[in-house]
């Protein structure tokens, strides 16, 4: 088990995964099953028409970055997910902690707040068109409308989930509603938070690329929609990997900050 | 390229434009590439920066909005807009034939030999409510069949549409290059109705109906003749030089992106569309009614409508192109 | 040294108000479930601490002693009966009192020295200064050495210590102290009793104890007072320590005078307690 | 404070909030600017092309409804709504725990996790179409996709926040995994469960409303599709409107259940 | 009745392997900031607990009893030194033990009852067996009618007998308890004295028993134990009761040998503590 968990060892399952998945697609789409044995015709099991091949994709990635075509787009849409994210959360917290010490402003707003939630954003996408017009500010919109929900129900949450002696200890002490915010609600709340960040982060990448992919002019998204229009799915997959890989960046980043922050819990005891 | 066009010797209004278009890899919107990519807008004195959307419906809602100048689109955008009040008008035909085709699954041609034998079919659609929607109502209604007795689904114009082909999940199907040649050249496909020839068209409809246009609001035509008429310079070079292009000419111009999906498919896709694109920049009268027939035939709203249909076509700008452009 | 039961011996009335007074409190939470009826905990509570005063709380586990205490503090709003702080009508919160909950209440992401200083922080004082104010707090409740750590990295009996600092430091009018020396070893317990007499002994606040040991209590306080068993509980008993002061609490506790009051109240006190234990044993 | 949140008072307050937002939206979208006041031109504040007009969208509505032919497209949407909010929750639960209580499990396959939920699920759709057709398993999948990361996320996170004294008195008491599974990582981790599905209740039908516009022959987001492809914007606002009522009423039954399972929670003092 | 400082005089060595053994134990917890060296907060503790025995300990606040016990129930892992139970040297939990923990540690999403029947349901028993056996035993720690509340809804004595209660009704071989009547009243705190005595005496568990009531801690055991203060400490001080037995923990308090004894100890515990403050006062 310890031995399990040490960095080196760590990193060799993850790659471990990565060449079994990446061994699988690669067999899967270039090797055809022979006619006779499961079908009547051959066929591959995951035709390269849908799915290209893992070689093809690694190829035109690494090509796009050789060229250096591929840091525009990648740069707009980053800074895209990274003002989705910011926004998106910014306005989560704030709203969500509003809420839940306004208990009333809660109650009422709650059933159109439910509503927000489920509109799809794809229909939407014409109406921020209109009133943030075709820059990166209708895609950002697009994005903040999916981190905002997922960051505002959590950090409703766990404001509401601050434990009552802790709170009832820093009223007792004088604090003030700010101050309260400040030193009791908002440590509080954090774990909460960026167990939703987690999550929003790649919301945000997933909003901006679909902003881009309903209508651009630069962007990751737009290079996808650009690819699929001509049954170009290595240039597909060759963009979902570059934004796979890039979550996974800021992610770390996400992770950095939380475990700053948190320093103060105690270290949960190992399931096994 | 054309030089020397009296235009040039003018100042555009509103140098900087920028265009709409709703999937502009397709073969649908070729001419918009040509023009782009052979730096017909430069030559004119115009920066045109092109905005890809999810759709035509959401470049049409952009125009309105007023976050785009110009779309290349579908000339019944026209139509309809005039029936909501929407002042739009086209200025140049790029495409004259709408290029849609409908196939029925290999497997069960035998079934369904005709479209008369669509009845109680599975009928895919690139949307419902678009216009591979209305051409196979509009087939189904000239064998006296109603909408009602296919059930259709909307499978899009891309990869799925392939997917649901292949897998037989759908019985027939109407759709664009280049879906309908990857069916075709896979063999997963047989033809019933094609609209990218000339004879198809004249079969279905008696003669022309178009399909791309480059449309802008009458307000912006109005107040930038100048710019409307570099714009529709450009467009009119575009098909100048497409009349002669053979496919492999088109594949040298477009953006090699284009071709990195499968370059056989896309040069026999060029190959089966080049007919549909425009040779004159002109909508004639006969296609006017023929793009309306089959939208107030299915469309409740249209049909209550009164349609001005010289309206919706601004034919000055082509005739003074096609005078200054040899 | 004249221990008498019954509250006919309460304070003589002077001038001043009561720094705390409680009158015909009566506190019922609601019940387990929906259809339950509420659960009377309190039921017509009589209380006054005088300022300056030194009042312990004693009485069978469950009676109510905590629930007073959270009264006094408005932390909980009687169903009937008036709590008033220096004569006039608690509403909301009880700005003059500092409290030092039974549970766990430090800040789990505050090291202790920001958990201690925390109160001044609030109050106005400069950082620097609360953090110098807190570090020799620390010291005189024994943890000087631990200011770096968080709660969880604590034994009981020290995050009990960080919690008396963190009151005491604030040095509030009113001091509502609930079981502050439980988890302490006997000889801890003296030293942080003494600590807390000093420091009273400086400005008189008034302190309402709650404790379980009776030995403390009466060491500590100037009046006893013991609650019946609960439900419905009440103050049934209140008894009066004029033992000398400044006191050791070690020390006195050797005197007869102490002896004396602790085995009056220790007979009352029984008494209540198997009381309760039945009380609470059969009933649904 | 008290009077405020009575169960009439609160009902009406939200009512003012609809009467406000339909009020504003029906002055918006039939009163036009005069000319010279703002811009040159007269126009509207919320151009009915984009908007409608609050009238037409629930006289559709109730058209739609009296007809009856909304409800078997709405039978479809919330049959699909439900099959992917439930598979979706009960994977992220599921793997949620597995992760939380396998550590090994969770270090190596966390990143490929995230990047998963940063792939743009309306680029996916034709795999997902051409694996499960175009029936409503395809449209099932894409709100499984939603649902999941938000659940797993925060399961994840709730197993993890389980306070150590009580898991080790649950071990002490000589629990084995399951019954520790049971008894107390599930019932601590249940406030956090609630609080993702409030989240992504509405996302189910999110996904299931995009799938169905993506590529369908039934269900609210193809009628929406359809109303958008003959630029019927009355038709897309009441489909959302339908959706947005019926996401309310699926939350109102979440939200019975967590009240019934979440019986035993201190109620948190009032913020005022 | 011959109370003997130092460890020499150590239960002498039979055949039977000693329930609970720890040898050379030392725990060491990482310091608060990653750069500072660990905390060392047990260093050469070796206790033995035969089968059995009714083990006392006390010693100063935060010298390492609740850490002790971890180590013995399997909590914490000894950075060196042995633990052995009933001669097997312990790996992962200690599974013949039951713990009741010095902070909160019921379950707060389950009943009174359920929390008491777990332990019970966990084993096997049938629900209704276990439901029946727990309400009995609710009734013997005085909650009878508390059954269905959550533990939110007690008071700190209420729940510390809750948690009693759990341990007790699953009859553990070895019982760890970390100040189990810490915070209840003098009288209940003999009645639980004698339910567990009662207990104890029927099949002889082996008991660890941390108190800071040296009083308690001679009533109810066969021996007592001392620590030094921390850090590093370990046990300094061990002391024999040889007290008859059945034992009523009020009446054996006032023989002459327990007088004797307490006085004793007490001397040196004392010193301990006053120690231990002052290490911990100032040290970095
Ligand atoms: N939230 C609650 N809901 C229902 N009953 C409660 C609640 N809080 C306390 N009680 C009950 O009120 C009574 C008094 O509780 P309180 O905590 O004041 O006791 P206490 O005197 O402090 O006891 P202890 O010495 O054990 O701390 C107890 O019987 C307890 O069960
Ligand atoms: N997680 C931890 N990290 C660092 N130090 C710790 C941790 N847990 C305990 N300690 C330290 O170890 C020492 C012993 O702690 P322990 O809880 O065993 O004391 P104790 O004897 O039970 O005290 P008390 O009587 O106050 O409960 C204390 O000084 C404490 O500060
Ligand atoms: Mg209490
Ligand atoms: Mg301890």
């Amino acid at each position: 088990m310890r031995l399990l968990s040490s960095r080196p060892v760590l990193f060799a399952l993850q790659l471990l995964v990565a060449v079994a998945i990446i061994g699988i697609w690669h067999i899967g789409s270039t090797w055809k099953v022979p006619a006779g044995l499961i079908s009547q015709k051959s066929f591959f099991l995951l035709d390269p028409f849908f799915f290209s091949t893992p070689v093809a994709v690694f190829e035109r990635t690494w090509k796009d970055f050789a060229t250096g075509v591929i840091w525009y787009h990648l740069g707009i849409t980053l800074l895209e997910t990274a003002l989705a994210f910011a926004i998106g959360a910014a306005g989560g917290v704030v709203i969500g902690f509003w809420f839940a010490r306004r208990r009333i402003v809660a109650a009422v707003f709650d059933p159109y707040v439910k509503m927000a939630n489920a509109l799809p954003r794809v229909v939407l996408a014409p109406i921020f068109a209109l009133w943030l017009g075709l820059g990166i500010w209708s895609k950002v919109a697009l994005g903040v409308s999916l981190v905002f929900f997922i960051v505002f129900f959590n950090v409703y949450q766990g404001v509401k989930e601050v434990s009552p002696t802790v709170l009832n200890n820093a009223r007792m002490l004088g604090m003030s509603e700010r101050q309260l915010l400040r030193h009791v609600y908002w440590p509080s709340a954090l774990t909460w938070m960026f167990s939703s960040l987690h999550t929003s982060v790649g919301f945000a990448l997933v909003g901006a690329v679909v902003g881009e992919y309903l209508g651009s002019a630069a962007g990751l998204g737009y290079r996808i929609h650009q690819a699929e229009g001509v049954f170009d799915v290595t240039g597909v997959f060759s963009g979902m990997l570059v934004l796979a890989v890039f979550v996974i960046l800021i992610d770390a980043v996400v992770t950095v900050i939380e475990n700053r922050l948190t320093v103060w819990r105690p270290t949960v005891p190992a399931g096994h | 390229a054309a030089q020397g066009a009296p235009a040039l010797a003018q100042k555009a209004e509103k140098p900087t434009l920028t265009l709409g278009v709703g999937g502009k890899p397709l073969l649908y919107y070729l001419p918009l590439t040509i023009a782009e990519r052979n730096g017909y807008f430069k030559e004119e004195g115009l920066d045109v920066t092109i905005n890809d959307f999810g759709g035509g419906a959401k470049s049409l809602q952009a125009l309105i909005g007023g976050s785009i100048d110009a779309v290349t689109g579908a000339y019944e955008h026209t139509i309809r807009m005039q029936a909501k009040g929407q002042d739009i008008v086209s200025v140049i035909e790029l495409g004259r034939y709408p290029g849609i085709v409908l196939v029925v699954q290999k497997d069960k041609a035998a079934k369904y030999k005709s479209v008369a034998d669509l009845k109680g079919a599975k009928v895919g659609v690139t949307a419902p409510g678009s216009s591979t929607n209305f051409f196979v109502n509009f087939l189904l209604a000239k064998q006296g069949l109603k909408p009602d007795d296919v059930s259709y689904i909307g499978v899009g114009g891309g990869a799925s549409a392939v997917a649901q082909m292949k897998r037989g999940e759908i019985d027939a199907m109407a759709n664009l290059d280049p879906v309908i040649t990857k069916v075709e050249s896979d063999g997963d496909a047989v033809v019933l109705a094609d609209t990218r020839t000339e004879e198809g068209n004249q079969k279905i409809f008696g003669g022309a109906n178009p399909a791309a246009v480059l449309y802008l609001k009458r307000d912006f035509v109005a107040a930038n003749p100048v710019t409307t008429q570099k714009l529709t310079n450009a467009f009119y070079k575009s098909l100048k030089w497409l009349e002669k292009a053979s496919p492999e000419d088109v594949a040298k111009v477009v953006p090699e992106e284009y071709l990195l999906g499968d370059k056989t498919l896309y040069l026999a896709a060029v190959k089966a569309s080049k007919p549909t694109y425009s040779i004159t920049g002109v909508i004639p009268e006969i296609g006017m009614k023929n793009a309306l027939n089959m939208l107030v035939e299915f469309d409740p709203e249209l049909k209550s409508a009164t349609i001005d249909l010289p309206k919706t076509f601004d034919g000055t700008f082509v005739k003074k192109a096609s005078e200054t452009i040899k | 040294m004249s221990g008498v039961g019954g509250l006919a011996d309460a304070t003589p009335v002077t001038g001043a108000p009561a720094a705390a007074e409680l009158e015909g409190v009566r506190i019922a939470f609601p019940g387990s479930r929906p259809k339950d009826a509420p659960f009377v905990a309190v039921e017509g509570a009589n209380l006054r601490v005088a300022d300056g005063e030194f009042l312990a709380i004693v009485g069978p586990t469950g009676c109510g002693k905590s629930t007073l205490l959270n009264a006094a503090a408005g932390l909980l709003v009687p169903a009937a009966g008036n709590v008033r702080i220096f004569g006039a009508p608690l509403a909301g919160l009880n700005r003059q009192a500092g409290y030092l909950f039974q549970a766990e209440a430090l800040f789990p992401w505050k090291t202790v020295l920001d958990n201690v200083s925390i109160g001044l922080e609030i109050a106005g004082v400069s950082a620097a200064e609360a953090k110098a104010r807190s570090q020799d707090w620390l010291k005189r409740v024994g943890l000087g050495a631990f200011g770096e750590r968080y709660p969880h990295m604590l034994s009981g009996g020290q995050r009990k210590r960080v919690g008396l600092a963190q009151v005491l430091i604030r040095d509030p009018k009113i001091l509502l102290m609930d079981e502050p020396f439980g988890p302490l070893d006997a000889q801890t317990r003296q030293i942080m009793g003494n600590l807390l007499l000093d420091l009273w002994s400086l400005d008189r606040k008034a302190v309402m104890f709650v404790t379980h040991d009776l030995d403390e209590a009466i060491a500590l306080a100037d009046r006893v007072v013991i609650m019946s068993a609960g439900p419905a509980s009440r103050i049934i008993g209140e008894w009066r320590v004029n033992l000398e002061r400044p006191r050791d609490i070690a020390e006195v506790r050797l005197t007869p005078e102490f002896h004396a009051l602790h085995r009056e109240i220790w007979g009352a006190l029984r008494e209540e307690v198997v009381k309760g234990y039945r009380q609470t044993e059969g009933a649904a």
